[in-house]
């Protein structure tokens, strides 16, 4: 059997362990991979950057651990944005594990030197509602009353109890939506009921796989941006000058990616070279 | 909708102007003192297409809205259930409408609640900055649920015309009329993977994916199960069905139970083998995996509804040397069913599987009813798109559905 | 190198190791971790289905029903006697778990019909609306500009590819055979699209045996 | 009344749902709203069949010791472990910080994200094997992903053009045969959903 006979018939595990290498090896290395920004991404960062300070932003967390990877990095960068623009962050959403998601977040980001430093309060400079079951009928009940969608937060606490929540009554008094989205209930139902229904300004981060499908919102105006997998992530962190994660993991990501592309070429030639 | 928003701030700006306007006016024109002229033709009727807890109001606007003094802001609406009783104000609309829903809550312990069949009488203020005045109070209307929703039309053609194409082709068939169907490599492949199994002597697995009982994709799986569970019967080869639903496993059992009866060999049937895993995905694919290494089978056919999982389990049949058979209605899994099994069903060819794999005439005909469905579908299109391209907006609005 | 002290680090590493085991063949370690995980999993489904569903929708409705009929008796209006109804749904149920006798098992599939024959009616609309009429609706597009006519004419190819009962040969042929191509390049793309996210998942995953568990990143 | 009564079921919860959707009235509103709770319900009384199967196949396989009873074991310590600290603190038991969640979090959760991970290596094992440009369609799938692949490495120069193709195979083809893809399983699953109500596709209910 020649070479690229072999070739055609390698072993899996050999495929295996190069793709483990390519990923894990990049993790030891403080490198940042050049990362391009794209204008879906900038549409995002750049609402952010102009709301004044005071601003009332809403995070929808609609996604599980099964994302993590993807949508725990955009996150916290979101967060680490809001915080030291010393926005106020309304926390929600429309998966049951969500609110736990957005408690790791806060977790880093809170203990972050400079954010810590702010002395930031619970209730008055971020809370987080919980989940409520009802998927997109949820955010069609905030557009009336947001008091009426969440009675109480995340710890049992009466809205009303909470100074952050002081004149917010529907998607009128906040001033951006932000929405991390796994699926469904997710960025398609945040464009359709809150974004056409209630003209609330959205923006949105989503699995890559997911992505895809919302782009074109993007195009039209109803999504102000959005932020696609893992490069979306770094390229928030590159545009908000805060190199993190996302920077961090896209290094594995091309690499995985440049391995991938590898094998599908040597796999080619091997083809055309066997006849 | 984006025309909807462009309306809006259309609407805003008209607003905004208008304030302006009159303020303007007011410190200039001393009759701008005087209250807007009140709103005529006060008509509250039952909104249509609903279920009954909710009146329309329309009117002719103000002479002042627009021309005259031009000092109407907004109208506002006031309910009350007698003409003499107390008028309540149920919302208001910006100057230059002329409608308004009065929606109410269908649930009597709602403080919104609007009864059905009871009489309402309706008033529209007609108010400037400050100053308003009143329209005559309309005539009594009542709220009451609609028996058909007329703006559910195009479905209900829809519906009619899907189901005489069905049922037409389906008498046809049953009279005799045979039809022709194009071959499908991944239906022929089913015999010969069935004879591979039995010679092998090893065992036939099959998944019905993440799919409950009550999805499509696993009701036409379950035909095919039924098929391919005949003819593993007849062959004598047992039929491995690890389940992620328990509704799919009880529906499993007896489609292969009676197909076993129906193939004479009841005494083959092993309710065993047919059993629950967990429904949980990943926990479903790791135990999967585990079936696949163990007991090596022949075949896996994967039909039915697939999420993320239709790699692992492709890839580790792949591994384990099987014959694979896929088949989904999920566009997101066919790349990764085409890429690692042998044959896989695209979309609707998996719900076409059932009657090519029993060449029912009665079954074929409901296909030759798809295929014209899609002629009609196909000739829509080049339609719309020529009367799109020339302008012709209503094509379009034939298939627009209010919901 | 500095290992994480939290002993649920350490369960969740090893039990990573042994998920990744199985790439390289079956083996003892991966068949434990399998097993801890399907009968866990399932214990987990039961619970939370039993404690978010089960009760607050068949014991709380029923609840309520005995509730205000014990205060207010028959003198309850119309929106208090529907609460019954749920015992019409628990009855259904309890059909339904007559399979594990023989005997009497066929019963079920009254239940099973009920289920089957709602959600056929459901899907005949849901399907011919969303996937046929709003599709449509939506490739209705007038053709001026080259995206709308590649666009128009790939579902009209990719239509053309499912027809059964004509053959695909000829000028038909043809047009399947451009349908198949459409159809390519859509498989080709999100296989594209999703190897980025399931690369981003195994990096979070190395980041955790290498970073949280082992500490071997900063 | 084995075959004939359900057969009379399907047809009728089947054609009402179908009727239901034209009609805006309050009563049918209702009783849609009703019968999606029933499913549900029906659906949690279902769940017992599929823990007694777990269990009834597991038990056996342990009682008369058949090759690996040992991890069969494992599976059940597992079940009933999770069914005990998930029932004995009652709903308690879903509140973060129990026994129960602890156990979703140190257990569940790990395996579950590294059975998800798995897919990083398959995704590439697949690719390997099937991009090869053996025919036409073939080498349509790999031109396009690796189009779409490209995004995410940088090419210098190269890496604006491959943005617009990448866009343009994504917002025009992909959108196309997507469109065709789901009218067409719209119409497949419309016609299976008729057969159904019409009694034509009745396997799924058995035959004595």
């Amino acid at each position: 059997m020649g070479f690229f006979e072999r070739l055609l018939k390698i072993d899996r595990r050999i495929i295996f362990t190069l793709i483990g290498i390519a990923i894990a090896l990049p993790l030891f290395f403080n490198v940042s991979m050049f990362v391009e920004t794209t204008p879906v991404v900038k549409g995002v960062y750049e609402v952010v950057e102009s709301l004044p300070e005071g601003s009332k932003v809403l995070v929808s967390f609609d996604y599980d651990p099964g994302s993590m990877p993807e949508l725990q990095p955009m996150a916290e960068s979101f967060f680490r944005h809001c915080f030291s623009r010393n926005l106020k962050v309304i926390i929600m959403g429309l998966w049951p594990q969500g609110p736990l998601q957005a408690n790791w977040a806060l977790d880093v980001i809170l203990n972050e030197p400079d954010i810590k430093a702010k002395n930031l309060r619970y209730g008055v400079n971020y809370v987080n509602l919980g989940y409520t079951a009802g998927n997109e009928v949820v955010i069609l009940r905030m557009g009336s009353n947001i008091h009426a969608a969440f009675p109480a937060d995340y710890y049992g606490t009466p809205l009303d109890d909470l100074p952050i929540m002081k004149g917010i009554r529907n998607f009128n008094n906040i001033d951006f939506v932000y929405n991390l989205s796994a699926g469904y209930p997710g960025t398609m139902e945040w464009v359709q009921f809150a974004a056409d229904r209630f003209h609330a300004v959205l923006g949105a981060g989503n699995t890559a796989v997911q992505a895809p499908l919302m782009y074109p919102y993007a195009n039209t105006g109803q999504l102000v941006g959005i932020l696609g997998g893992m490069k979306g992530a770094a390229e928030y962190e590159v545009l908000a000058d805060r190199p993190a994660r996302g920077v961090r993991y896209m290094f594995s990501q091309g690499i995985a990616h440049a391995v991938v592309i590898f094998f599908v070429i040597l796999g080619n030639v091997a083809y055309f070279a066997t006849g | 909708m984006v025309l909807d928003r462009g309306f809006s701030y259309l609407l805003l700006l008209a607003f905004f102007f208008l304030i302006l306007f009159s303020t303007n006016s007011f410190a200039q024109d001393p009759s701008d003192t005087l209250a807007p002229e009140s709103v005529t033709n006060v008509d509250a009727f039952d909104t249509p297409n609903d279920n009954g807890h909710s009146i329309t109001v329309s009117w002719e606007l103000s002479s002042d809205d627009g021309a005259g003094k031009n000092n109407v802001v907004v109208y506002e609406v006031y309910r009350s259930d007698s003409p003499e009783g107390k008028f309540e104000k149920r919302g208001m609309v910006p100057a230059g409408e002329n409608t308004f829903e009065d929606q109410g809550a269908k649930e009597k312990d709602n403080a919104n609640y609007l009864p059905s069949h009871k009489n309402f009488y309706y008033r529209v203020r007609a108010k400037s900055d400050g100053l308003f005045s009143d329209s005559e109070i309309s005539l009594p209307a009542y709220a009451y649920g609609q028996w058909y929703h007329t703006g559910k039309t195009p479905v209900l053609v829809a519906v009619i015309l899907f189901s005489v194409f069905a049922i037409t082709f389906i008498t046809l068939a049953r009279k005799g009329k045979l039809f022709y169907i194009r071959p499908l490599a991944g239906i022929e492949a089913v015999d010969d993977a069935i004879g591979r199994a039995t010679e092998m002597g090893k065992p036939i697995l099959y998944i019905f994916g993440l799919g409950t009982a009550d999805m499509i994709a696993t009701i036409a799986s379950f035909t095919i199960l039924s098929r391919v569970a005949k003819k593993t019967a007849e062959y004598q080869t047992p039929i491995l069905i690890p389940c992620y639903d328990s509704v799919v496993m009880a529906v499993a059992q007896e489609t292969v139970r009676a197909a076993y009866l129906e193939a004479g060999r009841p005494d083959m049937y092993k309710e065993e083998n047919i059993f629950f895993l967990t429904s949980m995905q990943f926990a479903y694919v790791a135990g999967v995996n585990g079936i696949m290494l163990r007991e090596k089978p022949a075949t896996n056919f994967y039909l039915g509804k697939f999420y993320a999982e239709s790699l692992i389990l492709a890839e580790t049949g792949s591994i384990a040397g099987s014959i694979q058979i896929s088949g989904t209605d999920e566009i997101a899994q066919i790349p990764f069913f085409v890429a690692a099994t042998d044959y896989t069903l695209i979309g609707e060819e998996l719900y076409a599987a059932s009657a090519y794999l029993g060449r029912e005439p009665v079954l074929l005909g409901t296909l030759k009813g798809q295929d014209w469905g899609k002629a009609v579908v196909i000739f829509s299109l080049i339609l719309g798109a020529l009367a799109a391209s020339f302008g012709f907006q209503f094509f379009i609005n034939l298939f627009r559905i209010q919901l | 190198m500095h290992p994480s002290p939290d002993i649920g680090i350490w369960i969740g590493g090893l039990l990573t190791l042994g998920i990744f085991s199985f790439l390289y063949g079956d083996n003892p370690y991966y068949k434990f971790c399998e097993a801890l995980f399907v009968g866990v999993s399932a214990g987990h489904w039961f619970i939370t289905l039993f404690w978010t569903v089960f009760i607050p929708k068949l014991l709380g409705n029923i609840g309520i029903a005995i509730h205000t009929f014990r205060t207010e008796g028959f003198a309850a209006g119309m929106s208090d006697y529907m609460h019954w109804s749920y015992i019409f749904g628990g009855i259904l149920g309890f059909l339904m778990i007559l399979r594990l006798f023989p005997k009497i098992g066929w019963i079920s599939r009254w239940s099973l019909a009920f289920v089957v024959g709602t959600t056929a009616g459901y899907y005949f609309i849901n399907y011919l609306v969303s996937n046929g009429l709003m599709q449509i609706q939506k490739t209705i597009l007038p053709l001026t500009s080259v995206g709308n006519i590649i666009l128009v004419v790939g579902t009209f190819c990719g239509l053309i590819y499912f027809f059964f009962s004509k053959e695909h040969k000829g000028a038909f042929g043809g047009l399947a055979r451009v349908g198949i191509w459409f159809l390519m390049i859509t498989f080709g793309a999100s296989f594209g699209y999703t190897v980025m996210s399931r690369m981003s998942l195994l990096i979070g995953r190395m980041d955790y045996i290498f970073g949280i568990w082992l500490g071997m990143i900063r | 009344m084995r075959r004939s009564v359900p057969l009379l079921i399907v047809s009728i919860t089947g054609f009402f749902m179908l009727i239901q959707y034209f009609i805006p009235l309050e009563e049918s509103e209702w009783l849609y709203e009703r019968i999606l709770d029933w499913i549900i319900v029906i659906g949690c009384f279902a769940m017992l069949l599929g823990l007694w199967s777990l269990t009834y196949v597991s038990v056996n396989k342990v009682k008369r010791k058949v090759p690996g009873w040992g991890y069969n074991l494992v599976a059940l310590s597992g079940l009933f472990f999770m069914l005990i600290v998930g029932f004995v603190p009652g709903q308690e038991s879903l509140v973060r910080g129990s026994a129960f969640m602890h156990l979703f979090e140190y257990v569940y959760i790990p395996i579950q994200a590294s059975m998800f991970s798995l897919l990083a290596f398959y995704i590439a094992s697949a690719a390997y094997r099937a991009f090869r440009a053996r025919t036409v369609l073939a080498t349509i799938l790999l031109v396009s992903a690796v189009v779409i692949m490209l995004r995410l490495v940088p090419l210098g120069p190269l890496s604006g053009i491959n943005q617009w193709l990448a866009n343009f195979i994504l917002t025009v083809p992909n959108m196309a045969a997507k469109r065709a893809f789901w009218i067409g399983v719209g119409l497949g699953a419309t016609a299976t959903a008729l057969k159904i109500m019409l009694g034509i596709e009745r396997t799924y209910m058995g035959r004595d």
